[in-house]
């Protein structure tokens, strides 16, 4: 595609763009929160109805004004952001627009059941097609949404982010995939921020910064500070800064013992067993395991957010016992969560930068029962700044920020409650390498100034170098627990699948139980 | 928010503006009741007649409306008002701007206007009853189909038809039910009725509508023949209860006054500051299938649409 | 489903197992309790003439029109949308309807699709606003509503039409005779064939509830439908023409309106230029008290069938039980209530997790409950 | 922004600019482009009568009461609920409220904070439904408002009250005379003081719509009512407890229809046991012509003020005009869509995106472009 370009409405997102992607390779996009990744990829996927610039397809000029169009010319896209229907099935979702029909012109059921499974099974996913979505992980959902991409046949495949949600294991599968797809001779574009994944799939990269392009290189040749200092368009210091290591006799902050939870068929909840947690004022610690180990559970449940009920366990912060009834409860005692799910669990999308900033913190900014404007104005704008997100301005809809800086937005919006322990789901999920180097000094800072912090990853890499200790969950109980000098990635994943261990812990509770009830 | 009391010159030259604020035009009666006014208000050449303002059974509606003419300074207004009390403060704004007002059908809480012209709608139910003792000499149960149960001319018509089936005591009036002066609530009830295995001798409903409704019922029920129908208002309309009477569904049903001819004189009196009756009350008129026709063709004002 | 499952053997399988067939088991009964408890009630109170065939029928028949505007209304809602000029819409047909008959002389046959189409029209000016113009679907609806209103008003010149037009040997026109079967009391189709014959208002009902689910869950518009409510971004990004889809629902709607129309007619055998007034609320209703979200993407026709059901049978209990009017209408209130309570999907499942977490609080493993 | 200011300069700012200023200037005043569309022709064809005091006073007042229903529910709706029961509140209020003073003879300054409480207690209930019944707002309110309608007429006895309650001397008591402050036309507050006057129903309105808008906008309590309607979970775990103001808007709702029932009772002279109904459509009409969306997060009082004023107004020209009611219906309903097209926000930023691109296809930079 040449001379792509595309703005909306006060903003410029694409400008004379340029785009090459050959049959049977991977095309990685790299670029800042904002570069205009996603809306280059939009434009090829015919989501806008006007773009500047043209397209060519095998040769011959295309114009994509509609998604089905895209679709049927046999472009495929997997977006940032899941694009599901949550009370449909999966195989309605996977083959939705593309109904198998009967001569009759019914829909035909058992094809697509047949169909779905197949796709289902190409992505490694063992899912009944009949289930509907909204009891699927986030991490199934985005691999279901691969399966929906795969269902036509494909000849360009764009995926924003696919990894975003992925823990190592999947992204493993989603390799696997692609590798067939190039095999295939598909033209693969793909997006992450993950630099290291790209080292393994990609073999060409090019880069854009503030929706202009930047360049172009072959994978192989490219060493990563060039591309960071391309992308960033600065010199970009140490990723992974050392941090100061904990006086290990420091106070414990949060420790949860013997943590329960019921499981929820409905919401796809993972159930807890007797998960320990602990972690000491100005300590990182780290959550690992695959996905739905019950990670996103274990904070959750400490924040209160499946109510007083389901829970059961002992949670004490500074030594006192904590009752976690509601995520106002913990707010108010000095909590505060970075959700999951951004779009679903974080953000009121069509309000501004500044409204959801202060959301939870609004408390703070009580004068003579009004809110302080002023005040609140003052600290979001710092909060804002110091997290460099790129905005048009605070009073912008936060739905029209790039993904990256989205979340950027939602942690301002849990620094601005000024917590004493910070629960991070997939803090990073979607940002750029500088903003991540951003948040991780952020971390740090927060952890010298004695914030307890506990952070759930599918990064590995992030994990190791940023904990000073790794509890590694496999579902819903504690298989292991890490500190930084014995941590590793193979300790971890092994950790991680060690359904033995949970297999003879399972059988350990259950004898205490007995003897309970003797 | 009284208005500046005003010489009624809206009319330039002679000429003079009469607004009429109708409680709800798509009823069937009022319907006819506009037709009329517009014909016999035409015959008054130094007269016109604002197009009908219709308050849809909105009290609130007809106030302001009432308010909106008293600002348009008319010459003369009419009004059918669709609860006494509330209209009542609009009918003094408008006395008070100085401006005549004819009330019609429905009184108000104030002397401050300058003619009533109106049915009593207890006399409607009185001779709705006495029709029902002559048809049940030898006594028997009698269902009434009521309208709204707030509306005044309801709860008098109903007094009424008590009050004179009293005459018999063997009449029983063995159940009643609201069913909002509409047809297909008639037909649902009455229908209801039926299946519970009521015995029914006669209906009497308040409206003709009603009263056509339960004659469907009946009808279905294959009992039309064993029961009588009552109905009341007698529209000259081909959907109306004296062409029902005519064709034999009712036993009868009573004219209750439009009171356009006398409305559209008293205007133009008024108007020519000529003395008119401060109240006056028109007598029902009953319909039975010997003058129905007759009665029919005096009504019938389908040609001066 | 596999966590769960560990759950369930961490703490005796056997009770949970009773519970989940338990549930299970219930379940499909349970979309229905609020119907079932109705039919109960009229059957304990007033069993024979309450089942009876004549009564069942005066019943659904009366609410048939309103029926059949509901399925309308649930495709609208599926989609997210809503309608609020769907008793004006019917009001209009019936009122065209009856002047087709009565000053054209038309037979049946030609009327019908002739209101259909009309209401297909008006349908598809609601689609239209709502998607082109992309005004809210209520605001939309809300002005249609009054505008079809007027019309009616204006076609009418506030003068009901009746529709037993007399001929002159004063016996009702062959085609006004006809008409009747469109549902005036007491006329039935097949009449002989089948026992007393069948009530056509009813009949239709019907069968558009079937043909309606049917097209919602066999088609592929239908599944269109369900996308498009449930997640309009996914769908379009699936390339689903989601602004057809809604077009097409509003149109569909006031075809079904336009369908209906005949029948009100006939009802009361004549064309009130009121009626249809405030239907909406009837139709809405019959669809979310069947189980349709008006957020969209949930319901079914079926669900919409049983919640008229509900509404007509509730009306006519009351009725054959002579409740004072006052009183009626507070008991049905209070009973919808009572119905969706009882009706949600997971009111077991939330029963039998409360029993569970009982059992588990009384159980010793948990005694170290926080604070 | 940066990036915005980089296109700016890439294809002469001058232009831009300049459209960006028409845009902000206009946009301010765009919100209101209905209203004063209908001001102006109201002006235009009836200037003197239409402006004077009297009249607005006149038109105003008419509305007052369900304007002030249009608050509260704009606050339910900002919250993504709707009541439907507001009608009905207030005419349950307006009948308690003259039954105190005809039965108790109670002065008003007592009768008007019990009908606030009566009604906030209805509210209660359906914020009780909705939240910890769960039931959907829609069904709840469906329901209470026929039980409060029924609990109203059987208090009632189907008997409308007049207000008017004349002494043994024939004139009105001291109670019932100053119960026509709340509203009976041509009773107003402060006359002498302020010329002619101030007409309570007027007062109350706007004094309502002032300290909503200050509670919406200025208060914490108003930010979670938006969070709630924009993204329930997220409100959740941003420490919203949505449960909580879920219930206090659908309360502050009754609430509001107590505080208009005497209004309305006084307005009447007398409460009539149906008085409300369908007052429901009306107040949701005004809240979303003024721009709130059904789906909640999106609103203002301001807007609902300016919705309730469109509809005043118009009601009240065309009737000055005289224009036959049948046509008002049609022409009403086209000048709502009208209006709400117009106001909608993006639709100039939307023409001068359209000019813009217009005007760059005309530039050579684009001659590449697509297709
Ligand atoms: N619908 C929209 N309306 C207004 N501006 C938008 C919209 N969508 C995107 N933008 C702007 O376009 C720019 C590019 O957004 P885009 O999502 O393409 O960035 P990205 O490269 O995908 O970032 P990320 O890596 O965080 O996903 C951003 O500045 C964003 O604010
Ligand atoms: N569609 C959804 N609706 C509601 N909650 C969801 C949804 N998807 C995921 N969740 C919540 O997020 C949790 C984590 O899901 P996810 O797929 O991210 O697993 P994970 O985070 O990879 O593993 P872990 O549960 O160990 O964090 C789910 O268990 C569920 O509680
Ligand atoms: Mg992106
Ligand atoms: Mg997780």
């Amino acid at each position: 595609m040449r001379g792509i370009g595309k703005s909306f409405p006060g903003v410029r997102a694409l400008a004379g763009v340029r785009l090459d992607v050959h049959a049977g390779e991977v095309h990685a996009l790299l670029g800042e929160n904002g570069a205009g990744k996603s809306t280059l990829c939009n434009v090829l996927s015919g989501a806008f109805g006007s773009y500047e610039g043209s397209v060519e397809l095998a040769g011959e000029p295309v114009a994509l004004h509609s998604p089905g169009h895209a679709r049927r010319l046999g472009i495929g896209m997997i977006h940032q952001e899941l694009t599901l229907v949550p009370d449909m099935s999966v195989a309605d979702n996977i083959l939705l627009g593309a109904e198998p029909r009967t001569r009759l012109g019914r829909v035909d059921a058992r094809r697509m059941r047949d169909r779905a499974a197949t796709l289902l099974a190409d992505v490694g996913l063992r899912l009944d097609p009949r289930q509907p979505v909204r009891q699927c992980r986030i991490a199934e959902q985005q691999l279901i949404e691969l399966a929906k991409a795969l269902s036509g046949d494909l000849r360009v495949l764009i995926m924003d982010e696919p990894t975003s949600a992925l823990a190592d294991a999947e992204v493993r599968r989603l390799f696997a995939v692609i590798r067939t797809l190039t095999a295939r001779g598909v033209a693969v574009v793909y997006i992450s921020h993950r630099l290291e994944e790209l080292e393994e799939i990609a073999d060409t990269v090019t880069v854009l910064r503030d929706g202009g392009y930047v360049g172009t290189r072959a994978m192989a040749g490219a060493d990563r500070a060039e591309l960071i200092g391309m992308m960033v368009g600065r010199p970009l210091g140490e990723l992974y800064p050392r941090p100061a290591s904990v006086a290990a006799d420091a106070p414990v902050r949060l420790r949860a013992e013997r943590l329960t939870l019921t499981g929820d068929t409905r919401t796809g909840r993972t159930a807890l067993h007797d998960v320990d947690v602990h972690v000491r004022a100005g300590e990182i610690v780290g959550l690992a395991g695959l996905m739905g180990a019950g990670r996103t559970e274990v904070l959750e449940s400490v924040y209160g957010a499946h109510g007083p009920r389901a829970v059961t366990g002992r949670v004490t912060l500074d030594g006192v016992p904590y009752r976690p009834r509601s995520p106002r409860w913990a707010i108010r005692h000095g909590l505060a969560m970075v959700a999951e799910d951004r779009k679903a669990q974080s953000l009121v999308l069509g309000n501004t930068v500044r409204f959801n900033a202060s959301l939870a913190a609004l408390a703070r900014f009580r004068r003579y029962g009004r809110v302080d404007r002023r005040a609140e104005g003052r600290a979001v704008d710092e909060q804002v700044a110091a997290l460099r997100v790129r905005t048009p301005g605070t009073q912008a809809v936060v739905g029209t920020l790039s993904g990256g800086n989205q979340q950027k937005v939602v942690l301002a919006k849990c620094l601005l409650t000024r917590p004493s322990v910070l629960l991070l789901d997939e803090p990073t999920r979607g940002v750029d390498v500088g903003a991540k180097a951003e948040i991780y000094a952020i971390c740090h800072r927060l952890a010298e100034q004695g914030t307890a912090i506990l952070m759930v990853s599918s990064e590995l890499p992030e994990l190791l170098a940023l904990c000073d200790r790794i509890v590694v969950l496999c579902e819903g109980r504690v298989t292991a627990e890490l500190d930084r000098a014995e941590a590793t990635q193979e300790r971890i994943l092994t950790a991680a699948m060690a359904r033995g261990t949970v297999l003879t812990r399972t059988a350990a509770g259950r004898t205490e139980e007995e003897v309970h009830d003797r | 928010s009284t208005a500046s009391p005003t010489t009624g010159g809206g009319g330039s030259g002679g000429h003079f503006v009469v607004a009429y604020s109708q409680s709800n035009n798509a009823e069937p009666y009022r319907a006819q009741l506009n037709i009329q006014l517009q014909y016999f208000m035409k015959k008054y050449k130094d007269v016109t007649l604002l197009p009908i303002a219709d308050a849809k059974q909105s009290s609130a509606t007809q106030v302001s409306q009432v308010q909106q003419f008293v600002q348009r300074k008319v010459n003369a207004l009419i009004v059918s008002p669709n609860e006494p009390a509330p209209l009542t403060a609009a009918v003094k704004q408008a006395c008070q701007a100085k401006i005549p007002v004819v009330i019609l059908d429905r009184s108000v809480n104030t002397d401050c206007y300058s003619a009533f012209i109106g049915g009593d709608n207890y006399v409607a139910g009185k001779k709705a009853g006495e029709l029902a003792v002559k048809l049940l000499p030898n006594g028997g149960t009698v269902g009434e189909l009521q309208g709204i149960l707030s509306d005044q001319p309801q709860i008098d018509r109903d007094r009424g038809f008590r009050d004179a089936v009293k005459a018999n005591p063997k009449i029983r009036i063995s159940v009643h039910r609201e069913a909002k002066w509409l047809k297909d609530d008639a037909t649902r009830i009455t229908g209801q009725w039926l299946a519970q295995g009521q015995h029914l001798d006669l209906v009497y409903a308040q409206n003709d509508p009603m009263a056509l409704g339960a004659y469907l019922a009946a009808s279905s029920a294959g009992k039309e023949k064993s029961m009588k129908f009552i109905g009341t208002d007698g529209l000259a309309i081909p959907d109306g209860g004296i062409r029902a009477v005519q064709q034999g569904q009712l036993a009868g049903t009573f004219i209750y006054p439009t009171c356009a001819k006398q409305a559209a004189e008293t205007v133009n009196a008024l108007l020519h500051h000529r003395k008119v009756a401060k109240k006056t009350t028109l007598d029902i008129v009953a319909v039975t299938p010997d003058n129905a026709a007759q009665m029919y063709r005096d009504n019938d004002f389908s040609k001066f649409r | 489903m596999t966590g769960d499952a560990t759950t369930a053997t961490a703490e005796g399988p056997t009770r949970l197992v009773g519970w989940r067939r338990a549930v299970s088991l219930l379940g499909s009964l349970q979309g229905y309790i609020g119907l079932v408890l109705v039919l109960a009630f009229g059957i304990v109170t007033r069993g024979g003439t309450f089942l009876s065939q004549s009564n069942l029928t005066n019943a659904v028949g009366a609410f048939a029109s309103r029926g059949i505007l509901a399925v309308g209304e649930t495709l609208v809602i599926l989609t997210a949308g809503i309608d609020l000029s769907v008793g004006s819409m019917l009001g209009l047909a019936s009122m065209v309807s009856a002047m087709l008959l009565v000053n054209q002389n038309l037979p049946p046959w030609v009327i019908l699709p002739a209101c259909m189409l009309c209401g297909a029209v008006m349908g598809l000016a609601n689609g239209i606003g709502t998607t082109w113009l992309r005004i809210q679907p209520f605001v939309m609806t809300l002005a249609t509503l009054s505008v079809f209103r007027g019309i009616d008003r204006q076609l009418s010149d506030n003068v009901s039409v009746g529709t037993q037009v007399a001929g002159a040997d004063g016996k009702l026109t062959g085609n006004a005779d006809s008409f009747q079967l469109f549902g005036t009391p007491g006329h039935n189709l097949f009449t002989g064939v089948v026992g007393a014959g069948v009530y056509y208002p009813v009949l239709a009902f019907v069968v558009v509830c079937v043909v309606g689910q049917l097209a919602l869950s066999q088609t592929r518009f239908g599944r269109h439908v369900y996308a498009v409510g449930g997640n309009e971004a996914a769908a379009r990004l699936s390339g689903v023409n989601t602004d057809r889809v809604k077009i097409a629902v509003f149109t569909l709607c006031g075809l079904l309106a336009g369908f209906a129309g005949p029948i009100d007619a006939a009802y009361s055998a004549s064309a009130d230029p009121l009626a249809g007034t405030s239907y909406e609320l009837d139709a809405i209703a019959a669809a979310v008290i069947g189980g349709a979200s008006l957020a969209g993407g949930r319901g079914s026709i079926v669900g919409t069938f049983v919640g008229a059901l509900i509404l007509t049978l509730l009306d006519n209990v009351l009725g054959l039980n002579a409740v004072s009017d006052n009183l009626q209408l507070i008991i049905k209130g209070c009973i919808v209530v009572v119905a969706v309570v009882l009706q949600r999907p997971d009111l077991l499942r939330g029963a039998a997790d409360f029993v569970r977490r009982v059992a588990r609080r009384g159980a010793p493993a948990s005694t170290g409950r926080s604070s």
